[in-house]
């Protein structure tokens, strides 16, 4: 939506912290604008460009549904300069937010489809916001399986949705599997891919939506084509650095595509098309 | 069209620097660059273009975007720029260059207050090319030529002993009657020289044409030319911060305790760092892939988006690029022609 | 002005039109043995002043070297991109050349035994920038056609008429002070030896004028130059005493260099960049070459070279030393006072 | 860049109402002196001077450092940026260095470094490089006071300031 200054962040207070991993690599910031008449409504799969005023800004893609839309949910991995000092803050420290960025999954084609989930680690953020989307609208969509996967039990990411809500939705299936188990852990012991082509989903009437770090996004589009998945039937969200969100600074271009405007959702097909710099 | 003699062209620099911010064209070490100037008396007037583009009255290498107070007390103090000027002496290559950059900044669904206030804070003087340099000016490979005021106020015509003066906007048209009152009117010689501007010939534009150019480039992403040409690029950033059409940026924040600024600078796709990530990942990890950036992003990309190259051929990545991997030598090698006759 | 003028991209000039083919030829057999897997050269520019460096990969491709009075850039700091493959690399140097190549195997950052030094003797190149800029002052715009050296005069064709420079109106600066134009310890010498011509001594003038000033003038002088930086790295890039693996520039923390522009942290760029090189500056005057806003990078690189030269007897500070001046230290060096 | 005081420093000197830093140009200018003192000599010889009571000016803010060896030339183009007037550097007396042979090497970069900064435009009076063991209390205090009057003599520096924070 266009404003006065997209350049300008509001302001917004954090409210609560949530550590998602055993070793705290991954928070979800909850969010609250200072102002609340801050016009900000996202669909899923939107991102946020969030400030750590003295730091700058990162793209953040939000993790709540549009459905919850307060207060805002960000899960953060700490990787860089400012997801650390971001990560060092607590709660009733303020941040900037601005956006929604980009576009968002194709809520209204997956109407009436199978819905299968497969995410790595942090990856599943985005989808989070879609599962609760598609969950908040359950009779618009079909059956729902969540692939999630992570190096360790430790590392999986919304566990109280990924043991307990998610599970008792109607005619949702979450398959869990890690790199990694230990003595606690009944679950399965593969990658992703491997895990995905285990489970064998079938293609007919379904969407797979991915998202996960690099070589899992890669080894996972490989599996889908295996199971039959078309190309049109696999979504994926990208991730590539930003620094303005709204198509002026020229970073996250994907040959004539902006991430921040086109993307960050694209279909294996539209992926097909663009060169492979991503 | 009025006519200014040129005896009375320092008086009418004069006369503008006394009502506004003049900017304009010196010599300085040799070097000729826009540089703000109290009087007419500075102003260069002998120079194909200066080195550094006009995109940085309207684009800073460094920009303040707003003041804050970081948390807990946080804060944020939007920072607008205010102050008018006039830039004297621009080219039409430098013109249309802002034009393209105006899609960037102004086009789509947000608009860029900085580049728009400066925008609207500043009158364009143009001024047509008398010698555009054979050797790195190719404006005509892009439909711009000597003479082509788009985008100026006002535009002049150097005509020996005067100078035809050409008001397009209102904007221009309030600083000739501040500045020029009494001048008188060119007539239909003040046409005929503007005509001469506008059908004059740039050699090296019309060897270097990029025709289909666009089209072809979608299917050689993966042409072999790209890890030979960019084998000789030095990975600096010469061609990314003279070009008057790049406008990629960064932003980043400078903070004392109790004080901060949030800046945006130039930045280059040249630059190794341009797309690292924080985990370590960069798309585009070797010169060959920055080196094909910058030309397809030229040649292909912007075509794509905005429906024109993102080159006006003014010349500076000719002249100044160390080892001659410059926009007409990539067009004439991409298109298989001598450049040089 | 008659007589036959040859055009650089035509290939050679006056006597020197043999080295190229001998050039061309042995550059084409050590590809085509297998004693290097590429040759780093000169191929014609884009003007008949100008030349530009050639990565040659292929026998084949050889016949475009070209090797004249134009022949200003130095190639050897293509050598540290080059270690990134296996193989060895041919490369062409001028004596000014192979001090840029000792420093890069002083600093171990390209290894000797991959590199193929081929010299060549050298007449002294033109500087293409300060001959344009004469050109630009007398016939502005206009392109020139031809160009060629003969006996010591450029002599410029353009559409006009021609033109004549003389050799102190169009040496590159080093070239000036050149002491001995035919590189010594190369793999291979192509072409006859050149004899040396008068130098000028190193007496930095050009730092005397500036340490001159009064203090505010000096700070003023570098204000001004340092204001048009435009921070495009090109000085660095160019110089083959900048070959650190991870340049302070480049990195965010700590964040040596601030990715603001603004005249108080050029001058963190300028004196970063020079003191670095301190002491391992050759004097190549690479850096000046390519800046295109004109800042005098070397008065900045002599005046270090002239403080090292006092103060602890380096004679010829822009050699490569065998250790460096600033990283050694004699315990009866001068004190402060 | 972490400050720390010398213990003794903080009791010192009585600075009569001035304030180091005050606006330049105001009658309470007084010259801000950034001082690296080597962990080994200067800084204790800053800590003697300050338990001896030995009066000097409070224009030095002491930055403790290992080794003078360990001042890399841009820290004190850095100070200079951030508003330091003048900028001390003391270590230990050559051949006294706690790691043998550290202010050797800093006696050879900082004299080319000083020439340099002075050919930039600084002038030489605001840099000064001096050797001061732990026992020179005294050499401490009255480096410091002839410093602070050459430097407020010379007035505010403005050469490589950053005026970032003023312009915009």
């Amino acid at each position: 939506m266009p404003e006065a200054n997209p350049m300008m962040p509001h302001l917004a207070r954090i409210e609560e912290i949530v550590a998602e991993t055993a070793s705290g690599d991954v928070k979800t910031f909850r969010v609250q604008f200072l102002d609340p008449e801050v016009p900000f409504s996202h669909l899923p799969g939107q991102c946020a460009m969030v400030s750590v005023l003295g730091v700058g800004e990162a793209m953040i893609s939000i993790s709540s549904s549009p459905t919850r839309p307060r207060p805002l949910e960000l899960a953060v991995k700490q990787v860089g300069r400012l997801t650390t000092r971001l990560h060092e803050m607590e709660p009733g420290d303020v941040i900037g937010v601005r956006g929604p960025y980009g576009n968002h999954f194709p809520v209204e084609d997956m109407k009436g489809k199978d819905l299968l989930f497969i995410g790595g680690g942090i990856g599943l953020a985005p989808l989070r916001s879609l599962i609760n989307y598609v969950l908040d609208n359950r009779g618009d969509y079909g059956k729902i399986d969540i692939i999630y996967g992570a190096r360790s039990p430790g590392d999986l990411c919304f566990k109280r949705e990924l043991y307990d809500e998610w599970p008792a939705a109607p005619d949702t299936r979450v398959l869990l599997t890690v790199d990694r188990g230990d003595e606690d852990w009944k679950g399965a012991v593969a990658l992703v891919p491997h895990f995905l082509e285990q489970v064998h989903p079938d293609p007919q009437g379904k969407v797979a939506i991915t998202c996960g770090p690099p070589i899992m996004i890669k080894f996972t589009l490989e599996s889908l084509k295996k199971l039959g998945f078309a190309d049109e039937q696999i979504v994926t969200t990208l991730e590539l650095k930003m620094q303005c969100g709204i198509g002026k600074c020229g970073r996250c271009n994907i040959g004539s595509r902006y991430v921040c405007l086109d993307g960050p959702v694209f279909t294996l097909a539209q992926l097909k098309a663009m060169p492979a710099e991503y | 069209m009025r006519c200014l003699e040129r005896k009375d062209l320092r008086a009418f620099l004069d006369k503008l620097a006394s009502t506004a911010s003049l900017v304009a064209p010196v010599r300085e070490d040799g070097v000729v660059v826009f540089r703000p100037v109290p009087s007419g008396e500075q102003v260069e007037l002998d120079y194909v273009n200066p080195v550094r583009s006009a995109k940085e009255f309207f684009f800073p290498q460094t920009e303040v975007m707003f003041r804050f107070l970081p948390s807990p007390m946080a804060s944020i103090t939007p920072v607008e720029p205010d102050r008018q000027i006039v830039l004297f002496g621009i080219r039409p290559c430098d013109l249309a260059a802002l034009s393209l950059l105006d899609e960037v900044f102004l086009g789509g669904d947000y608009r860029d207050a900085y580049w728009g206030r400066r925008r609207e804070l500043t009158t364009l003087v143009g001024l047509a090319c008398e010698r555009p340099d054979e050797s790195s000016c190719f404006c005509t490979a892009f439909g711009i030529t000597p003479g082509t005021a788009e985008g100026a106020d006002v535009m002049l015509y150097p005509a020996g002993d005067w100078l035809g003066v050409e008001v397009l906007t209102p904007k221009g048209q309030a600083l000739v009657d501040g500045a020029l009152p009494g001048a008188g009117e060119a007539g239909e010689a003040g046409e005929r020289v503007k005509q001469e501007y506008l059908n004059r010939a740039v050699p090296l534009g019309e060897r270097v044409r990029p025709g289909e150019l666009s089209k072809e480039l979608d299917d050689r992403f993966d042409d072999p030319y790209w890890e030979e040409a960019s084998r000789r690029c030095l990975g600096c950033g010469i061609c990314t911060y003279l070009c008057p059409t790049c406008h990629c940026f960064l932003v980043t924040d400078v903070a004392k305790r109790d004080d901060g600024v949030r800046l945006r600078c130039w930045d280059s796709c040249q630059f190794k760092d341009f797309l690292l990530m924080a985990g370590g990942h960069n798309p585009r990890p070797t010169r060959k892939e920055r080196t094909r950036q910058r030309f397809l992003h030229k040649l292909n990309y912007f075509v794509h988006r905005y429906g024109r190259y993102l080159c006006t051929g003014c010349g500076r990545c000719v002249q100044h690029c160390p080892v001659g991997l410059d926009m007409a030598t990539v067009i004439a090698d991409l298109r298989g022609v001598t450049q040089h006759a | 002005m008659g007589g036959e003028l040859k055009t650089a991209s035509g290939g050679m000039t006056g006597v020197r039109s043999g080295v190229g083919s001998e050039l061309a030829e042995r550059a084409a057999g050590l590809l085509a043995g297998g004693e290097v897997r590429m040759f780093l050269g000169y191929g014609a520019g884009r003007t008949p002043l100008r030349v530009r460096p050639r990565h040659v990969l292929r026998p084949e491709a050889a016949g475009g070297l070209v090797w004249n009075e134009f022949c200003a850039p130095s190639l050897a700091k293509y050598l540290l991109e080059e270690q990134e493959e296996e193989g060895r690399v041919g490369v062409l140097v001028k004596a000014c050349d192979l001090r840029a190549v000792k420093r890069l195997v002083a600093d171990r950052r390209v290894e000797r035994e991959r590199v193929l030094l081929v010299g060549v003797g050298c007449p002294g190149v033109v500087d293409a920038g300060k001959v344009e800029a004469l050109l630009a002052r007398a016939v502005p715009g206009e392109m020139v056609e031809e160009a060629g050296v003969r006996d010591g005069v450029l002599v410029v064709q353009t559409r006009s008429g021609v033109r004549e420079f003389p050799r102190e109106e169009y040496l590159l600066e080093r070239c000036l002070h050149c002491e001995d134009p035919n590189p010594r310890d190369v793999d291979l010498f192509v072409g006859p030896e050149v004899a040396p011509w008068p130098a000028r001594p190193h007496d930095y003038a050009e730092v005397a004028e500036v340490a001159a000033l009064g203090a505010a003038e000096r700070a003023a002088y570098w204000d001004r130059q340092f204001a048009r930086c435009l921070r495009c790295f090109a000085c660095r890039n160019v110089c083959p005493a900048c070959s650190c693996r991870e340049c302070c520039f480049d990195v965010w923390e700590p964040m040596w260099l601030p990715r603001e522009v603004s005249v108080s942290e050029q001058y963190m760029f300028h004196f970063t960049r020079a003191f670095h090189v301190a002491g391992r500056c050759v004097d190549c005057g690479e850096c000046e070459r390519v800046c295109p806003v004109g800042i005098p990078l070397m008065k900045l690189n002599r005046a270090l070279q002239k403080e090292i030269a006092e103060l602890f007897g380096v004679e010829r500070p822009w050699e490569p030393q065998e250790k460096e001046p600033l990283a050694m230290y004699t315990p009866d060096d001068p004190d402060f006072h | 860049m972490p400050v720390n005081e010398p213990h003794g420093a903080a009791q010192a000197a009585a600075p009569g109402g001035a304030t180091a830093g005050a606006r330049p140009g105001t009658a309470e200018w007084e010259p801000r002196i950034i001082g690296f003192c080597c962990n080994w000599c200067s800084y204790a010889g800053a800590d003697l001077a300050g338990t001896s009571r030995l009066e000097y000016p409070p224009t030095v803010r002491v930055i403790r450092v290992p080794c003078s060896g360990r001042v890399n030339p841009q820290f004190i183009v850095r100070a200079f940026q951030k508003g330091a007037d003048g900028v001390l550097v003391a270590g230990c007396h050559p051949g006294d260095c706690h790691y043998s042979t550290g202010n050797y090497f800093t006696r050879r970069r900082l004299q080319v470094a000083r020439r340099f900064l002075e050919y930039l435009g600084i002038d030489p009076r605001r840099l000064r490089i001096t050797w001061i063991s732990a026992s020179e209390g005294q050499k401490f205090a009255d480096t410091v006071r002839e410093m602070t009057e050459e430097v407020r003599a010379l007035g505010p520096n403005r050469v490589m300031r950053d005026e970032l924070w003023a312009a915009n």
